[in-house]
C-alpha cells in the first residue's frame, strides 16, 4: 500500500529522522509519499491538512499532537488503531499521561514517536569558560551568567523572535519561577486565580528581563539559526527544547564537550513534555489502510524509536528502552522523565500545543509575545491580557 | 540651464533605478557568493569568487524533507500548470469580453458587474469551500484542480481586460461583418481576435505572473507530486541545516523568478503599450 | 424568383450560451463561496467546518479581540501610506520618464520588474535588507555611520512601515506604467496650447496634465486599494505579522484564525467583515462605472 | 411594389421614441437620400433596413419579402459606414473579398471579382496594403469596393463622405453618382450635408426628430419646401426669413414695409388662415439694384464664382448670393431687389408652406 | 516692416526637407490664409511661428523682434488648434482665463475679461461647464475665446473648422470674419478648404510640398492663378484643363480643334516658348448654347442655385456650372460655349501661367 505522510520535518536533524522512517516503510514494501510542508512551525502544514480533509482526501498520517488530536478526533476524521496498539501492547509500553493524550474516547487514534523535553538550557562551554561562568541552575545564576557573558562581548542568550520561541522561553520561566503546581494551575488548567497571582507577575518580570540579553536581530530568526549562534560561539546560551541537540549533533558537536545541557534554571525536578505523534486519518483503500497500520506499528517499534530519537535529539517514548547508544543529555532526560512521572513533575508543554486547546493557546501566545516585544507594556497589563486570553475558547 | 535640468532629471531617474534594483542586486550577488563571504557581511559587495555552485545545487540537489531533487521537479510542475491555466483563462476572458462588449443583452451589464466583484475576493476566503468543491469533483491534489482554481480566480480580471479593450473597438466593424455574412464565431475569429494583440499580451503577462507567483493555492490544492515552484522554494528556503545557505536560497529564489522576470524584460514594452492601448481608461 | 428569405429571429441564445459557463462558475466561485463563508461565520466551526448555528457570537468575539483591532488599525496605516506613496512615486516616475529620456525602455523595465516577482521570492531579500544586523543598518555601520539606526522590522511600532516600503517598491512601477499610459494618451496640442498660454513645464503638469489624469487616478486607486486589502504574502513573507502580532493585517488575521488556530468560525467572521469593507469601496465604483458606460 | 418599403416603422429605446412612424417607398434602381440634422434618427433607420437593429413596430420589405426580423446576412444588402469600418487586420483584397468568402464563393471567382472591383475603383495597386497605410480617399474607395463586390439588392451608405476633406468630397461624390448610373442598384444614402443630398439623390427624404418632413425630388425639396424647417435646412447659405404679419387678406407687412406678392401667392394666402407669415427668400433670389430695399453692406464673402454679401436692412440681416465679385465696400449703402415669384411663404404658427 | 515676417525659413526632419525656404510678409491687421493639400507643411510653419518648433535655417520676426529662437510664451501669440486643445479638467471660464492667470493678471480683471469674451461669443451660459459637456460648435467658440481673452499681437488658427459639420462651418466662418473685422488683429489661418481660404483671407499663400506657390489676394489667386497647381486647387468644381499643342506662334489646337484666344493671350503666347500648353476653363466660364463645342451630357449635379453638368466632348470631359436647373437629360447632345477671355493658359512643361 501507499502511505502519504504530512509532516514538517524539513530541517537537518528532523529530515534525517524522517528519512529513517521512510526507509522502514520501504522495507515493509510500502510506498512512501512524502508530503513535507515547511515553514511556520507547521502552520502551512495545518492549512494544507485542513483543505485536504475538507476535500475528502486526507493523507494517511499527519503530524498532530496534544489536545489537537482530540480536536481532530472530535471531527470524526481519525481512524481507530486499537488493534495495532493491542498487538504491540502500547498500554504497557507508554507512560499513562502520554498514552491518554493519544486516545479519543478510550481508543488510540495516534501513534507517538518521541518525547521532547522542552525545559532545557543549552550552552557553549568554551564561551562560558571565557566569561568565567558555569551553567546556571537558578534564575539568579542565570542573570549573573548573562551579565558576565555580555561583558565578555558575546550575545548572552541566543533567541529567535518568533512567537512560539518567545512562548517556549516563557513556559520555562513559569516552571522555574512558579514551580510545578503553579504551572499546572495557570498554564494547564488556566485557573484565573493563578493567572492573576503575584507569582505570575514575578514570572513575567523575570521573563522580560531575559530580553535584555538577546540581540536586536532576533525577530523572525528561526530557532535553528539561534542554535547555530551557540554552536559557533556567537552566543552563550539558548533556552530551547531538546530538538536543539539535533542541530548540535548534525554540526558534528559532541555533548558534554562542545556543548552542554541542563534543565532550564529552577526546573531540574520537573519535565515539560512535548510528544510528537502522528494522527491516523480515515482512508478508504484497503491496501493503504494496511500500510497505515504498519506505519503506526513501525513508529513505536524499538528500532525506529532508537534511530529516530538519536537523530532528532529527543528520547524514546517507550519506557525501558536500551539507551546505550544515546548521549548524556538524552540519558539525563530519560531519567528525569521517569522520575518526574513518579513525582508528579511531568507537565505538558503549553508552548508546543500539549496543554490547552489551540484557540486558548494561540491567544495566550499572542499576549506573551506582545509583552515580550513591547517596551511599554507592564507586567501587570500583560497578566491581565494573558488572563483574558485564557478565557478564549 | 537646460543641461542642469537634464542632469537632475537623469540623476533622479538613476537614483530610483538603483533603489528599485537593490533587492534584485542583493539576490543575484548573494547567489554567486560562497558562504564564507556571506558570513563576512558586505551585503552590496561583489562576489570575490563568483560561482554558480549555489545555482546548480538549488536547481538539482538541494533537499527538502526526504527529497533531494532541488527545484527542478517543482519548476516542471509549475510549467505544466501555468500553461493550461493561462491559456484557458485568457480564452474565456476574451470570449466573455467579446460578448459583454459587442453582443450585449438585457442583463449583461449586471452579469459583468457581478463577475467583476470577483477581482476583489480575498483569496483565503475560497480555500476551504474550494477544497470541498474540488473534493466533490475528484480533482483535489491533481494539477487539473489547481488549473481550475487559477482559471476561476483569473476569470474576472481577464474578462475585465478584454471587455474594456473591446469596448474601444468600433461597433461598425462587427456590423460590417454581420452584413458581410459572418456570424458570432467568425466575427470573433476573423475580425476581433486578430485585433486583440495588445490586450492579449497584457492579459497573458498578467495571468502568467499571477499564476506563476501564486503560493497559497499552490500549497493548499496540490498533493505530494504536483507542487509548484513557489512551494518548492518556500520549502527549500525554510529547510535549514545548521547553517542557513543564503546563497542557495537566493539562487533558488532567482530560479523561481526567472520566467516572470524574463517575460517582463522581453515583453515589458508590449505590456506598457497594451496598457496604453486600452486596458486603462483615461 | 429568389427563394423566400428565411424568417429567422436574431439568435439571442448564442452570446448568452457563451457567457453561461463563466457566469455559472463565477456565481458559484464568488457568491456561493461568500454565502458559504457567511454561513460559517454564524456557526461554531473550529478545526473543520461544522454547521452548528451560534448566531453572531463569532462577530462578538471578533470585535472584542484586540488582535483584530490591531489588524484593522494596521490596515488603515498601511492602506493610506501604501496607496499614497505608490501613487506619489508612481506619478513622479511617470513624469520623469515622460521627458523623452533616451533609456526609457530600460528604466521602465527596471521600475516594472518588481511586479513580476512574488514576495515568496523577494521576501528573503527584503527581510535581509531590513534586518538591522545584516542589512542596511549593518551596511551603514560598516561604512562608518555608526549611529545609523534602522530597526523598523523588529520594532513593533514600526514593523508595519517596513511592509509599506516593500509594498511601494513592488507596486510603484505598475502605477507608473498606468500613469505613463495616461500621459501618453493626452493630446499633444494641449501641452502646446499651455506653452503658448505662458505656462512653464512644472505648471503644465500641475495644472493641466495631472488633473487630466483623473480617470487614471481612479482606476489606480481602485487597483491599489484592493491590493492593500488583500495584501497577504507581503506581510507573511516580511514579518509574518510580527513581532508578536504588531504587523498583523485582516488578511493574515483571517488566515491565522481559520487555518492555524482552529477557529474557522472566527476566521469566517473576519473574512465577512473584510468582504463588506471591499464591497463598500467597490460596489459604488462599479455602479457608477457601469452606469456611465451605457452605449452612447 | 417597390424595391424597398418601409411601413409605419417606429423605434423606441426604453421610453424614448427615436423614430415616430416612418413610411417610405423606394423604387427599384432609385437613389434615395435620407437627410436631416444630427440625431434625427437617420442612422437608426438605416440600421433597421440593414437588420442590425429591429423596429419596435412596423415592417420593412425588400422586394417581395418581409425582412423585418431577418438577419443581416440574409437580406442581401451591402453597406458603407461613415467610419468605413474596414477590417484593419486584413489587406485591401481580403477586405473586399471577405463577404464573398463568407458566402462560400470559390476562391478563383472571388479573386476575379476583387480584381474587377479594384479595377473599377482604380485601387489595383493598393490591394496588398493594410487599411492603416491608406489615405482617407483610398479608404473610402475600399469601403465602396467592399460593397460593390457583392452586387447586392440594396446599397446602404451612412455618411460615407463626411470624413473627407472638401476637395475629395466633391470628387468622391461624383464617383458615387457615376457608379450608381452604371449599376443602377437601389440605394439608400444618409447624409446631413444638403449639397450631397441635392446632387446625388433621385429622391430625398428630409427627416427631423424621427419624422419625415418632406419626401420628394431634389427640385421639389429645393423649390417647394414643405415647411420652414426644410426650407432652412436645404440650401447654403440658408434661406433668409422675414417675419411678416398680415395686414389684409393678401397683404403682408414687416417692420412697417409692405412685401410684394404674386397673384398666385395672394390667392394661396387668402385661402389660408393665420395672422403671421414667414416670408422666405433664398440668397440667390436677391440681387443688388439701383433701388429697392436699402441696406448697409455688413460683410463680403467671395468664394470665386459667387460672392455672399451680408446686408443689414430694415428687415434684418439678409444674405445675398451675387455672381462674380462685389465691388461695393463693407459699410457702403446698397439696395436689394427680388422678384416676388421667388419668395416662399410659410405659416407663422404651423411653419407649413402656404405658397 | 510688417507685423510678421518669415524669411527664408527651412525645416528638415533628419534628411527630409519639409519646408523649403518660405518667405512671407504679413502687414499689421491683415488676415493671412495658408492653404494647401494635406502634408504640405502648413502646420509645421504655424508651429514655427508659434515657437513650438524651430526652423533649421531662416528667421521669423514679429513686429521688430527676431523671435526665431524665442520661447512660445514670450511671443505674445494666441493660437486656436485644429483639435481645440481645450484643457479637459478646467471649466470653460478657467480655460479662457488660464493664459491671463499665467501672466499674473489680477483676479478681478481676469474675471472681467472672461465675461467680456464670453459675451462676445455668446457662451456666457456655458462658463461653468467642462469641455466634455460641450458640442463641437461650442468647443470651437471656447477655443476662440481662449485666444481672444489675450488680445495678442498675432492670432494663429490651425484648421479650426475642419471638425465641424457643413452647416456649422458656414456659421463659424462668418463669425471669425466678423471678429477679425472688429478686432483687426493680425491673423494667420491655416486651412485646406479653398472656400474658407477665399472667403476669409485678405491674402492667401497657396503652399505645396513646402513651397509657396502663390501669395496674393483671393481675387489674384482665383482670377490669375500663378500656375496650374493653384488653378486646380482653388475653385470647386475644379478648373477644366485641355492639353493643347501649339500649331503656330499664337494658335492652339487640341484633339484637332482650334482654340480661340484673345489678342492679349496671343501676345503672351507669342512671347513664350514651349510647344504644349494647358488650356484651363473654370466651370462657371462654360455655358450651354445653341452651338459651340458639341458634347454629350454625362451627369447632372443640381445643387439648388446652380447645377454642375459634366459633358463629354471631343476635348475630354468638361464640367460646366450652370445657374438654376438643367433641363436636358443625361445622354442628350448639348453644346458648350465660352468667351476666350475667361480662359487660362499654362505652360505644358513648367506649368507656369502664360496668360
Ligand atoms: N442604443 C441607443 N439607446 C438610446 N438612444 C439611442 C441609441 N442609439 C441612438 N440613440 C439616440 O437616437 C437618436 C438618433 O440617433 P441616430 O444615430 O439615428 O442619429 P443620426 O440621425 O444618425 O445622427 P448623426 O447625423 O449624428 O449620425 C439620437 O438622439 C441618439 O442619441
Ligand atoms: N516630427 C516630425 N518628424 C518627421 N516628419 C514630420 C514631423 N512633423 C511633420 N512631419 C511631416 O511633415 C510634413 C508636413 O506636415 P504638416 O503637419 O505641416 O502638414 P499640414 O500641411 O499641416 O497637413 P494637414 O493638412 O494634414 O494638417 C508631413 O509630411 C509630415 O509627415
Ligand atoms: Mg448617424
Ligand atoms: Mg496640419
Amino acid at each position: 500500500g501507499e502511505v502519504e505522510v504530512l509532516h514538517w520535518w524539513t530541517s537537518g536533524g528532523e529530515a534525517k529522522a524522517a528519512t529513517a522512517l521512510k526507509g522502514q516503510m520501504l522495507k515493509l514494501g510500502h510506498t512512501w509519499r512524502d508530503f513535507a510542508v515547511a515553514g511556520g512551525g507547521g502552520d502551512s502544514a495545518m492549512t494544507v491538512l485542513k483543505s485536504r480533509v475538507v476535500s475528502g482526501n486526507a493523507p494517511a498520517a499527519a503530524q498532530i499532537k496534544g489536545p489537537s488530536i482530540q480536536e481532530w478526533a472530535r471531527e470524526g476524521v481519525l481512524a481507530n488503531i486499537d488493534d495495532v496498539a493491542k498487538a504491540n501492547n502500547w498500554d504497557a509500553l507508554l507512560p499513562k499521561p502520554i498514552a491518554d493524550g493519544l486516545k479519543y474516547k478510550g481508543s488510540y487514534v495516534a501513534a507517538p514517536v518521541n518525547v521532547h523535553r522542552v525545559n532545557w538550557i543549552w550552552a557553549n562551554p568554551a564561551v562560558l569558560a571565557k566569561a568565567g561562568v558555569k551553567l546556571p541552575t537558578t534564575w539568579d545564576e542565570f542573570f549573573t551568567a548573562a551579565e558576565a557573558l555580555k561583558k565578555a562581548g558575546v550575545i548572552p542568550v541566543a533567541h529567535g523572535g518568533q512567537n512560539w520561541q518567545d512562548f517556549t522561553t516563557f513556559e520555562s520561566v513559569a516552571l522555574g519561577v512558579g514551580g510545578v503546581d503553579f504551572y499546572k494551575k495557570a498554564l494547564v488548567q488556566l485557573d484565573q486565580g493563578a493567572l492573576k497571582s503575584p507569582t505570575m507577575e514575578k514570572v513575567l518580570t523575570t521573563f522580560k528581563r531575559i530580553k535584555d540579553y538577546t540581540d536586536r536581530n532576533a525577530p523572525g530568526r528561526d530557532w535553528n539559526l539561534a542554535t547555530a549562534m551557540v554552536i559557533n560561539g556567537q552566543a552563550g546560551m539558548q533556552l530551547m527544547g531538546d530538538w536543539a541537540k539535533g542541530e548540535f549533533i548534525a554540526a558534528g558537536k559532541v555533548p558534554g564537550k562542545d556543548f552542554v545541557c541542563a534543565a532550564a534554571p529552577g526546573t531540574a525536578q520537573a519535565f515539560t513534555y512535548n510528544v510528537d505523534s502522528f494522527a491516523m486519518f480515515r482512508i478508504k483503500n484497503e491496501a493503504n489502510v494496511k500500510a497505515q497500520k504498519d506505519l503506526a506499528a513501525a513508529l513505536v517499534s524499538p528500532e525506529f524509536q532508537e534511530v529516530f530519537n538519536l537523530n532528532k535529539g529527543s528520547i524514546p517514548v517507550r519506557l525501558n528502552m536500551d539507551l546505550s547508544k544515546f548521549d548524556d543529555c538524552a540519558k539525563l532526560s530519560a531519567n528525569d522523565f521517569v522520575a518526574s512521572a513518579k513525582s508528579g513533575g511531568l507537565v505538558p508543554s503549553i508552548a508546543h500545543g500539549m496543554a490547552v486547546p489551540s484557540a486558548a493557546e494561540g491567544a495566550i501566545k499572542d499576549a506573551v509575545s506582545q509583552f515580550w516585544n513591547s517596551d511599554r507594556m507592564s507586567a501587570k497589563d500583560a497578566m491581565e491580557r494573558i488572563a483574558s486570553a485564557a478565557r478564549a475558547q | 540651464m537646460k543641461h542642469l535640468h537634464r542632469f537632475f532629471l537623469l540623476g533622479a531617474l538613476a537614483l530610483f533605478a538603483g533603489l528599485f534594483l537593490a533587492p534584485l542586486y542583493v539576490m543575484v550577488v548573494t547567489s554567486l557568493k560562497d558562504m564564507d563571504q556571506i558570513r563576512a557581511g558586505g551585503l552590496l559587495d561583489l562576489p570575490s569568487d563568483p560561482s554558480l555552485a549555489a545555482w546548480s545545487k538549488a536547481w538539482s540537489s538541494a533537499c527538502t524533507g526526504t527529497d533531494c531533487g532541488g527545484l527542478k521537479p517543482f519548476f516542471m510542475n509549475s510549467i505544466a500548470m501555468v500553461v493550461p491555466a493561462v491559456l484557458i483563462s485568457t480564452v474565456l476572458g476574451a470570449l466573455n469580453g467579446y460578448v459583454l462588449s459587442k453582443w450585449r443583452f438585457r442583463g449583461s451589464e449586471l452579469i459583468f458587474g457581478l463577475m467583476l466583484f470577483g477581482v476583489f475576493m480575498p483569496m483565503q476566503v475560497v480555500l476551504l469551500p474550494m477544497s470541498q468543491v474540488l473534493g466533490w469533483l475528484g480533482l483535489s491534489t491533481s494539477v487539473w484542480g489547481l488549473v481550475l482554481v487559477h482559471v476561476l480566480a483569473g476569470l474576472p480580471s481577464t474578462t475585465l481586460f478584454f471587455r474594456n479593450y473591446y469596448v474601444g473597438l468600433p461597433d461598425e466593424l462587427v456590423k460590417a461583418a454581420m452584413i458581410d455574412g459572418a456570424g458570432f464565431w467568425r466575427i470573433f475569429w476573423r475580425i476581433v481576435l486578430p485585433l486583440s494583440t495588445p490586450i492579449l499580451v497584457v492579459t497573458l503577462i498578467w495571468q502568467f505572473t499571477q499564476i506563476w507567483n501564486d503560493f497559497l493555492y499552490g500549497v493548499v490544492f496540490t498533493g505530494a507530486e504536483a507542487k509548484p515552484v513557489t512551494v518548492g522554494l518556500n520549502n527549500l528556503a525554510n529547510t535549514t541545516a545548521n547553517v542557513k545557505e543564503y546563497n542557495v536560497d537566493m539562487a533558488a529564489a532567482m530560479i523561481a523568478a526567472l520566467p516572470t522576470l524574463a517575460v517582463y524584460i522581453i515583453a515589458g514594452k508590449y505590456f506598457v503599450r497594451g496598457l496604453t492601448a486600452g486596458a486603462v481608461k483615461g | 424568383m429568389t427563394p423566400p428569405v428565411p424568417l429567422r429571429v436574431r439568435q439571442p441564445w448564442l452570446p448568452r450560451l457563451v457567457l453561461a459557463p463563466s457566469f455559472v462558475l463565477s456565481m458559484i466561485f464568488i457568491y456561493g463561496f461568500i454565502a458559504w463563508n457567511g454561513y460559517l461565520s454564524l456557526s461554531a466551526s473550529r478545526l473543520l467546518p461544522n454547521y452548528e448555528f451560534v448566531g453572531l457570537e463569532q462577530y462578538a468575539t471578533l470585535f472584542a479581540s484586540e488582535r483584530w483591532w490591531v489588524a484593522m488599525r494596521n490596515l488603515g496605516i498601511f492602506g493610506v501610506l501604501f496607496i499614497g506613496l505608490s501613487m506619489g512615486l508612481g506619478l513622479l516616475l511617470a513624469i520623469l520618464l515622460d521627458q523623452k529620456v533616451r533609456a526609457e525602455g530600460a528604466l521602465r523595465t527596471i521600475f516594472l520588474y518588481p511586479m513580476a516577482l512574488s514576495f515568496i521570492v523577494t521576501g528573503t531579500a527584503w527581510k535581509w535588507i531590513l534586518n538591522p544586523g545584516l542589512g542596511l543598518e549593518h551596511l551603514m555601520h560598516q561604512w562608518g555611520f555608526e549611529s545609523f539606526q534602522f530597526d523598523w522590522l523588529i520594532n513593533p511600532d514600526r514593523a508595519i512601515y517596513t511592509v509599506v516600503i516593500a509594498g511601494v517598491w513592488q507596486s510603484a512601477g505598475f502605477v507608473m506604467a498606468l500613469f505613463l499610459a495616461g500621459l501618453r494618451g493626452i493630446d499633444d496640442s494641449i501641452v502646446k496650447a499651455a506653452q503658448l498660454d505662458g505656462a512653464s513645464l512644472p505648471r503644465i503638469y500641475w495644472r493641466i496634465l495631472i488633473p487630466s489624469l483623473r480617470p487614471v487616478f481612479f482606476s489606480t486607486l481602485l487597483v491599489l486599494s484592493h491590493i492593500a486589502i488583500k495584501s497577504f504574502d507581503l506581510v507573511m513573507a516580511l514579518t509574518a505579522g510580527g513581532p508578536g502580532f504588531a504587523s498583523d493585517v485582516p488578511a493574515t488575521f483571517m488566515y491565522t484564525m481559520a487555518f492555524t488556530r482552529g477557529q474557522i468560525g472566527l476566521g469566517a467572521a473576519s473574512a465577512t467583515v473584510m468582504l463588506a469593507t471591499v464591497a463598500a469601496i467597490v460596489v459604488p465604483y462599479l455602479y457608477s462605472e457601469l452606469r456611465t458606460r451605457k452605449p452612447a | 411594389m417597390g424595391a424597398l418599403s418601409i411601413r409605419q416603422v417606429r423605434k423606441a429605446y426604453h421610453s424614448l421614441e427615436i423614430l415616430k412612424g416612418i413610411d417610405l417607398e423606394v423604387e427599384a434602381g432609385e437613389f434615395l437620400i435620407l437627410v436631416g440634422p444630427s440625431g434625427c434618427g437617420k442612422s437608426t433607420l438605416l440600421a433597421m433596413i440593414a437588420g442590425l437593429d429591429h423596429p419596435t413596430s412596423g415592417s420593412i420589405h425588400i422586394g417581395d419579402h418581409d425582412v423585418t426580423h431577418a438577419l443581416p446576412k440574409d437580406r442581401d444588402i451591402a453597406m458603407v459606414f461613415q467610419s468605413y469600418a474596414l477590417y484593419p487586420n486584413m489587406t485591401v483584397a481580403d477586405n473586399i473579398g471577405f463577404a464573398l468568402e463568407m458566402r462560400k464563393v470559390p476562391r478563383a471567382e472571388r479573386e476575379a471579382t476583387v480584381a474587377r472591383v479594384a479595377k473599377m475603383l482604380q485601387i489595383e495597386h493598393l490591394l496588398q496594403r493594410k487599411p492603416a497605410a491608406l489615405s482617407g480617399g483610398q479608404r473610402q474607395r475600399v469601403a465602396m469596393g467592399r460593397a460593390l463586390a457583392r452586387n447586392p439588392k440594396l446599397f446602404l451608405f451612412d455618411e460615407p463622405l463626411s470624413n473627407l476633406d472638401a476637395k475629395l468630397r466633391v470628387e468622391m461624390r461624383a464617383e458615387i453618382k457615376l457608379l450608381h448610373q452604371r449599376t443602377r442598384t437601389t440605394t439608400v444614402y444618409v447624409t446631413h450635408d444638403q449639397v450631397e443630398a441635392m446632387t446625388l439623390g433621385d429622391r430625398i427624404a428630409v427627416m427631423k426628430d424621427g419624422q419625415v418632413q418632406q419626401f420628394g425630388t431634389p427640385d421639389d425639396i429645393y423649390s417647394r419646401p414643405a415647411n420652414r424647417f426644410v426650407a432652412e435646412f436645404i440650401g447654403s447659405p440658408a434661406m433668409n426669413f422675414v417675419e411678416a404679419s398680415r395686414t389684409g387678406a393678401h397683404e403682408l407687412q414687416a417692420h412697417g414695409l409692405g412685401l410684394a406678392l404674386t397673384p398666385t401667392q395672394c390667392q394661396a394666402l387668402q385661402a389660408h388662415g393665420g395672422s403671421t407669415v414667414s416670408y422666405g427668400l433664398r440668397p440667390e433670389a436677391l440681387r443688388f439694384a439701383a433701388e429697392g430695399l436699402p441696406g448697409e453692406l455688413g460683410m463680403v464673402e467671395p468664394t470665386g464664382p459667387d460672392t455672399y454679401a451680408l446686408v443689414d436692412t430694415p428687415l434684418g440681416r439678409l444674405t445675398a448670393r451675387v455672381p462674380g465679385k462685389v465691388h461695393q465696400r463693407v459699410g457702403e449703402r446698397v439696395h436689394l431687389a427680388w422678384s416676388p415669384e421667388h419668395c416662399h411663404l410659410f405659416d407663422g404658427q404651423t411653419q407649413q408652406r402656404i405658397a
